[in-house]
């Protein structure tokens, strides 16, 4: 049996990097699936190049799939790499700035020819595997193509198909090297591949050969163990943003016994959330994929007008466009659910990249006083709960709710204590039928929540009409009054101001009133906060946390936690725009932390711009 | 929430609302009010179950006046928020009411896109030539030339024609007609009702405020006989109270005397013939050739958009959708933390 | 000749209303071009209906127009009216809260019968000509259509043709009422009817009626004379804001030498600066109508990219559709104006009347961190030059220009000191010639300023591919590096904050850094803010004031001159949107002054909340 | 900053710019772009004369390969940035790169619009049948029940025809080609180039990736012969090798064997009849008929956009435009203070 010895880690970080084409996000997804199922706690983050595929072998052509698997809470797939997992030049190139001095570099040599070294622009002469850029590291050189060439021998498989195994190749070495079983992949390509048995045990030799070459072989000395971690019982799965908004969105719409239809059109990185929601017509799910994001909001209004769930998705350029339609829904005062998985602006930008640019748009990115409700979901898995009350909100408040991820959670995954439905909070939405009705159905008028109550298009006895010009309130007739203008201007304010009555009151992640300098975020910078605030603890800094989900309104007491503090820190994937609520609103100087790179926040980057602002 | 079985009888006179009509007096659009007043009623469905979604534009003013559901939408938007509704609702009778520059202008795409998918409901295209609200620019559908506010030595847009772009798109009913005539109004309204599919009724709309006399051409009384043609299914082209006919000389139509044809030879219109319905709309540019009013082509092959979507809902639906969400949060590999 | 005595007055408010079809709007305007002739400072304010005519005699078929004209400068049409001629019930009705009480109410008797009252929603017995409702003010009943018909019988006009009279006959009274000649109108019904002399002939006859009538009848036992006003010598002509538009732009092409290309689409109320523009071909002006707001706003790209200057125009539900473009102009960093004429909104709202509720959305309305350069016109005459340096910003900065004006403005007039095109300041834009371009292109090099050197198409050897992807600097490549994309949206937010480098700096308009109390505005709030500050001054309280014309970027020495108030007011026809910017960059508790009625602030409302808040 | 008259000569090689080229290895895409490198030093202008817009998806990647002018704009926006281009440079060779998504879907109406205003410039629309770039959903010209990751169980929007489309909304050039034909596409871009007005080459794009083999039927060997009907002005159709030929019998197109029928009978393709072009364009539901590639129609007798609009301004021209302006702010009533 093995000979090795085995250490115990905490946690570990590891890259997959290679081309596109190298099945490096499948096969970082297997690591995430089987360690997670062994109990650690992961964080993933996958990093695709732009939308089209660039030519194999240069720098835009890298696929990158980082996972961070640990006996302890995990909030972030990590900022340095423990092991970097190169499948070619270009790579490596573009990943070994983030490895750790020290760490374990596993290289196909045979990604470093001529050509690759050509396409990946470094000189012959500059070649990392020989020119000794690289001896900070444990380097591992493997010649992964001929090796996975000769483990799927027996197959017959053209070179190509032959080739295209080797990531199983080097998944088996690096579950050998952590300990991990292979059952679970086994059992995956089994059924991935249900209809090409060959290729499957092709696969899954490579994956038994990868392991064994570990075995076998010595070039390692040392395996390592990161134990289960000790996180809440129960039943969890692997979970990453777009899945758990559009699962979100899909109970609430089995809660409310409402049919969700979902107008929209494709975008990256939004356009997951329409691929998953299409799968499950069944449950009375209309998805309409219209011919623009005009035509795809305009439809989830009239679906909403007609009593059932309108949502629409999108990212930034899209949302742009369907600003003057969400500025109708607001004056209709009807539900909408408005997703914006934000990626990197402005324009066209960096649609593969994370940012947090939009929420000054989801704020004010409409023509008039037009105020919505905005929540953002601060994990992958919390997209399930806060899409949910989207829903919740929209139909109990009559209003349209921007719900913001980005690019980062969406496309990230991480563990889910599985909320089942029943848990959920009720629905309630505000629909009025004819029964009740023997006055004249008054569509503008309002409960103490100032929410009108909604008639349904083929109700008896309550038609009525309905439109975006300037309404009296409670008779909904066109109204040029000037006094009834700010009225309504106001009660549409209030309206969505009262929906802060509803929400839990903000508290403290980290720290309390007492604590020297306090940090706000919101969103997907959630993880990377909350570690650097509680190494930073460790280290006897007194920092508090306060992260934000309900933006308008903001929770009720917020003034209150934050008026104890003098220092007080905005950190932003975006060039400061939460941090102007925070100064309007409360009139303390506070600063920005702030990054605009496509990237999530590295913990590092946040606890050193702590430690300055002290 | 849901519709009744029952139908409850009701007259024009309860379609109409408590809100002033606020076309200018001699509007064309008041003509048209009228006439959908007219046969609703007698299309054998309650009063709820009409929904009048229109754009913004003075002809998208029309809902407020209908005493039956009703949406007044953003500019170009009215199919959209009536596709939306339509799926989801199928049952309703839902009608589209818009103007030129509504839907040939800034809602020229879905109006196009709604053709082509074919959900089963009403666009009447008030098309009066202009931009009524904003107070008179040229549309997509004036005349190259045209002298108005933002063309004042003449438009260089070469316009519309708004039937050829419905074929083009796939429409599968398509008719025109004319404010000034309320029977035949009627008719093609009845008509694009029981069609199932999409249908796009063009209307043509005086505005006697900004582009007064358009179409005096066709709706004159004593000049309507030579320059406008109606359409019977079947039937020969004829006009001029029966002297004038078309032929059709290979591919190319002809005016003929009927004196100098047989009866035999004369262009029968088949409103199934995609072809001939060709044909028909290029009536348009050629001065000589008299226009065409009345339904010009049907196709009923094209299933619904909304049937197609709701048989897949239908086929696939999930008696207990709670469970069966259950099942499917925990359908990834899951495991438990004890 | 006449016996009655004249009263000399400082001021004259005069409102004319009647129904859409009376020809309020050109009466009023006669009025106002006259006394502007004559020399009185004026200010005026077209108030029409919803954009269709609403049934004949109803309220919402009331059409206004608020005329002030003055020995004094004069800011704003005026408050409430010393005068108001009443043209039917419902005109009547509307009005008759904003006429002073003693003041001069003359009413077309004939305007009150049954039908007329029932359309004005008035019981017969609540008739205001016999309630008593009006014995408050100086009332004069006057038969208008019988007395105007027996005017024009000699001309034997139809019976509409010769009821459509009755504007003039009205006008011509008031003429004699304010002692001004009739001459001017004469000319003018001349020129109008040039093609039909009969109908220009009846005209005349009514107004000369009119006049006489004054004359000899005696209802009347004064007329009053306002004296010519001590205002700037020099060359005066009357203009309203979408006309200055129309000009500043023209005025900009013509100073460049380049090409002024409108792509646009129709929009209450900013169309006028398409009919306006559209006239002006023979300028080298391209005006596009186009099929709707974002073609309009991508052509204009496209006319910029060629070297033409790039300019579209709309309101609120416009606007919005056009932000996606705008995000792609500011990534091309090109020069494009974006005229926004705001309105009533959310939605389409209310849109013939006035509101500055865009404010948010100009400064923020685009996915991703997409800064543009507003500005905002305080006046009428003040939009040319604002339109003027909007062009000239944005073809000198290469960037878009947010130019904001609203429906007050844009339909009110006033007399202008015609500034001849040689005032202006020079126009620079930043075209590079292929000559000097020996070495490689590079789009995004940049001078001093930030500003890159654009290569027109068509230029020999300076070809080049700019698009909205992220690019990098001074190359323009497409660039997903994480550290340029940073460098870029800094850049180009910097490009935007250093225009403020060639604007003025701000100066108080009234009082200075020891007042008590600072106000601020901007934009079409400057005539009423100005006003009730002065007159503030007049009774001894001491408020010092700011309008702010420059919003983004703000003038560099904002924060100095706020900076010593403990008290400041924002005044804005919005829900506060000015304000979040003066509280978020200084800190200040500086409160707002709001309405949002679809009305311009009266002086009355600011200065009682001004005083309110000393 | 403006054109120069002598014509620099320059090579397809020239053409090439110092980016990747981006493209998935084997898409369709790298073949249109070779054959526009090869066509346009053949054209007698200088490479600083040309200018390629385009919106976004895979295809509108192409500008950054062609060392001319180019603009990469946004999804489904190109025509509208290239007619303000072309209006106020009307000399420059203006050409538009789209997708099936960019063109027909988001940007459907300035498709129209701009076709219906015919300036004088080239659309290229790469018609893949798939989104690419946002890596496969349907498309307004996939086929009706397409499985795609946004219709898992198959898609209910039944598809545009493109060429009946832009029939429909007036296009002056409508013509078929693609990618795996270079010589044909070659000949397709020319004619468009020649053309003056909008010309619209819709060319069949394979997506290797998402889409592979749509097209395959047409552009395979051993099918094309069967499948593939290629059009010349004047000359019947004919295909599979001459064996199979067309007739109209009526209005009615039919499918013959050339043996069974005289040669004098067949269809004779007429570029420049409407009739004619608007049945070529209905080979496209029917499976049985072979799909045309070529002209199909080509209209002369429109003025271009461009054109018309620069007239305007040209024969209104003011050559002193500072002292007009000063007149015109003197035009209306003025008065001095002094
Ligand atoms: C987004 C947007 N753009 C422009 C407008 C201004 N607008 C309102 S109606 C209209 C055109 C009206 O023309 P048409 O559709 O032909 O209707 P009509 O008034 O002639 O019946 C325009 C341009 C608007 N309301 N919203
Ligand atoms: C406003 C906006 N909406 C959506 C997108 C996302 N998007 C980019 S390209 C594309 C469709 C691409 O399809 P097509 O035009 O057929 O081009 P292809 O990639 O197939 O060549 C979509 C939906 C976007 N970039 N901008
Ligand atoms: S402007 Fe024209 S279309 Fe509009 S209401 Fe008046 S007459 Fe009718
Ligand atoms: S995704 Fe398809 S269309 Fe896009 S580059 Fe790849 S093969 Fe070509
Ligand atoms: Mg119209
Ligand atoms: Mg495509």
């Amino acid at each position: 049996m093995s000979t090795h010895s085995i250490i115990e880690l905490e946690n570990v970080v590891i890259k997959f990097a290679g081309d596109s084409g190298d099945g490096v996000q499948l096969t970082g997804n297997q690591l995430a699936e089987t360690n997670a199922l062994f109990g650690n706690d992961i964080s993933t983050f996958p990093d695709f190049p732009a939308e089209i595929r660039a030519p194999i072998g240069t720098i835009p052509g890298v696929s990158g799939f980082q996972l961070h698997f640990s006996s302890q809470p995990v909030l972030t797939p990590g900022d340095k790499y423990d092991v970097l997992v190169a499948l070619n030049a270009a790579a490596l190139k573009t990943n070994i700035k983030q490895l750790k001095p020290g760490g374990i570099l596993i290289v196909n040599s045979e990604g470093f020819d001529s050509k690759n070294l050509r396409l990946a622009k470094i000189e012959e002469s500059e070649n990392p595997l020989i020119n000794g850029s690289l001896d900070a590291f444990k380097v591992f050189q493997i010649e992964l193509t001929k090796l996975t060439k000769l483990a799927v021998k027996p197959f017959a498989l053209g070179n190509k198909d032959a080739e295209r195994c080797k990531n199983m190749y080097v998944l088996g070495l690096v579950y050998w090297l952590y300990n991990r079983g292979i059952d679970n992949t086994i059992a995956f390509l089994t059924r991935q591949f249900k209809k090409n048995e060959v290729i499957a045990n092709a696969n899954i030799a490579a994956l038994k050969a990868g392991y064994y070459y570990g075995e076998t072989t010595e070039i390692f000395l040392e395996k390592y163990l990161v134990k289960a971690a000790d996180t809440t019982k129960g039943l969890y799965r692997s979970i990453n943003g777009n899945q758990a908004t559009a699962f979100g969105l899909l109970g609430a719409s089995i809660r409310a016994n409402l049919p969700l239809f979902l107008g929209t059109y494709p975008i990256t990185p939004a356009s997951d959330i329409l691929h998953e929601l299409s799968k499950h017509k069944g449950y009375n799910v209309y998805s309409f994929q219209a011919e623009d994001e005009i035509a795809g909001v305009c439809a989830a209004i009239g679906a909403s007008y007609g009593g059932s769930i309108g949502v629409t998705t999108s990212s930034g350029p899209g949302i742009a466009l369907k600003t003057e339609a969400i500025g109708l829904a607001t004056m209709l005062e009807l539900p909408l659910v408005i997703c914006n998985i934000q990626r990197g602006g402005p324009s066209t930008g960096l649609p593969t990249k994370t940012e947090q640019a939009d929420l000054l748009q989801a704020l004010y990115g409409r023509n008039g006083e037009c105020p919505i409700v905005v929540i953002a979901a601060c994990s992958p898995s919390n997209c399930y709960e806060m899409a949910y009350l989207a829903v919740k909100i929209a139909l109990e408040h009559t209003v349209p709710v921007m719900f913001l991820s980005d690019g980062y959670i969406a496309n990230g995954a991480e563990p889910w204590l599985i909320q089942d439905l029943e848990t959920m909070p009720p629905i309630l939405p505000k629909y009025i039928s004819s029964n009740i009705a023997n006055a004249k159905y008054q569509p503008y008028l309002r409960d103490e929540n100032l929410v009108r109550s909604i008639a349904i298009p083929g109700s008896v006895g309550l038609e009525h009409r309905i439109g975006g010009l300037e309404k009296e309130n409670i008779t909904g007739n066109i109204s040029y009054d000037p006094l009834n203008h700010e009225l309504m201007v106001k009660i549409r304010a209030e309206k969505v101001a009262m929906v802060a009555n509803t929400l839990p009151l903000q508290t403290f992640e980290n720290g309390n009133e007492t604590s020297k300098i306090l940090i706000i975020g919101w969103g997907s910078t959630y993880g990377a906060i909350t570690q650097a605030v509680s190494e930073l603890q460790n280290e006897g800094i007194d920092v508090a946390q306060i992260h934000i989900k309900y933006i308008n309104p903001l929770p009720k007491n917020i003034g209150e936690l934050i008026q104890p503090f003098d220092k007080i820190l905005v950190a932003e994937l975006n060039n400061g725009q939460l941090i102007n609520l925070i100064r309007a609103n409360h009139l303390k100087d506070a600063k920005g932390i702030n990054k605009i790179q496509g990237q999530p926040f590295q913990i590092i980057e946040i606890k050193e711009a702590i430690k300055q602002a002290l | 929430m849901h519709l009744e079985n029952n139908i409850q009888l009701f007259t024009a006179k309860d379609l109409e609302t408590d809100q002033e009509v606020r076309w200018c007096p001699g509007c064309g659009d008041y003509a048209i009010l009228n006439s959908v007043q007219k046969i609703l009623p007698e299309l054998g469905r309650s009063k709820n179950e009409f929904v009048f979604i229109s754009g913004i534009g003075c002809s998208s003013r029309f809902p407020y006046y209908m005493d039956t559901y009703g949406l007044h939408s953003i500019h170009g938007r009215a199919a959209s928020v009536a596709t939306g509704l339509k799926l989801t609702r199928p049952k309703l009778s839902v009608w589209v009411i818009t103007g030129d520059g509504d839907s040939l202008s800034i809602g020229g795409n879905h109006f196009i896109h709604t053709l082509r998918r074919n959900p089963d409901m009403n666009i009447l295209l008030f098309n009066n030539q202009i931009y009524g609200l904003t107070k008179g620019q040229f549309s997509p559908t004036s005349e190259i030339g045209k002298i108005t506010k933002s063309s004042p030595i003449g438009s260089v847009d070469s316009p519309f024609n708004p039937l050829a772009l419905s074929l083009g798109a796939n429409a599968t009913f398509i008719a025109r007609t004319m404010d000034r005539d309320a029977k035949h109004q009627q008719e093609m309204y009845r008509r694009a009702y029981y069609h199932k599919g999409t249908s796009l009724v063009e209307i043509y709309q005086n505005c006697n405020v900004f582009n007064d006399g358009a179409f005096e051409v066709f709706t004159d009384k004593s000049q309507k006989p030579l320059t406008a043609l109606f359409l019977e299914n079947n039937q020969p082209l004829l006009f001029d109270e029966g002297r004038k006919g078309i032929i059709l000389d290979g591919l190319k139509p002809k005016l003929v005397a009927t004196e100098d044809v047989s009866i035999n030879d004369l262009f029968v219109h088949d409103e199934g013939d995609k072809t001939k319905a060709f044909i028909l709309t290029q009536f348009f540019d050629e001065e000589e050739f008299p226009r065409p009013f009345g339904v010009i082509y049907v196709s009923k092959e094209k299933a619904t958009f909304d049937d197609l979507m709701n048989l897949q809902i239908e086929s696939t639906e999930i008696a207990d959708k709670a469970k069966a969400f259950k099942e499917l949060l925990y359908s990834k590999n899951y495991w438990e933390k004890k």
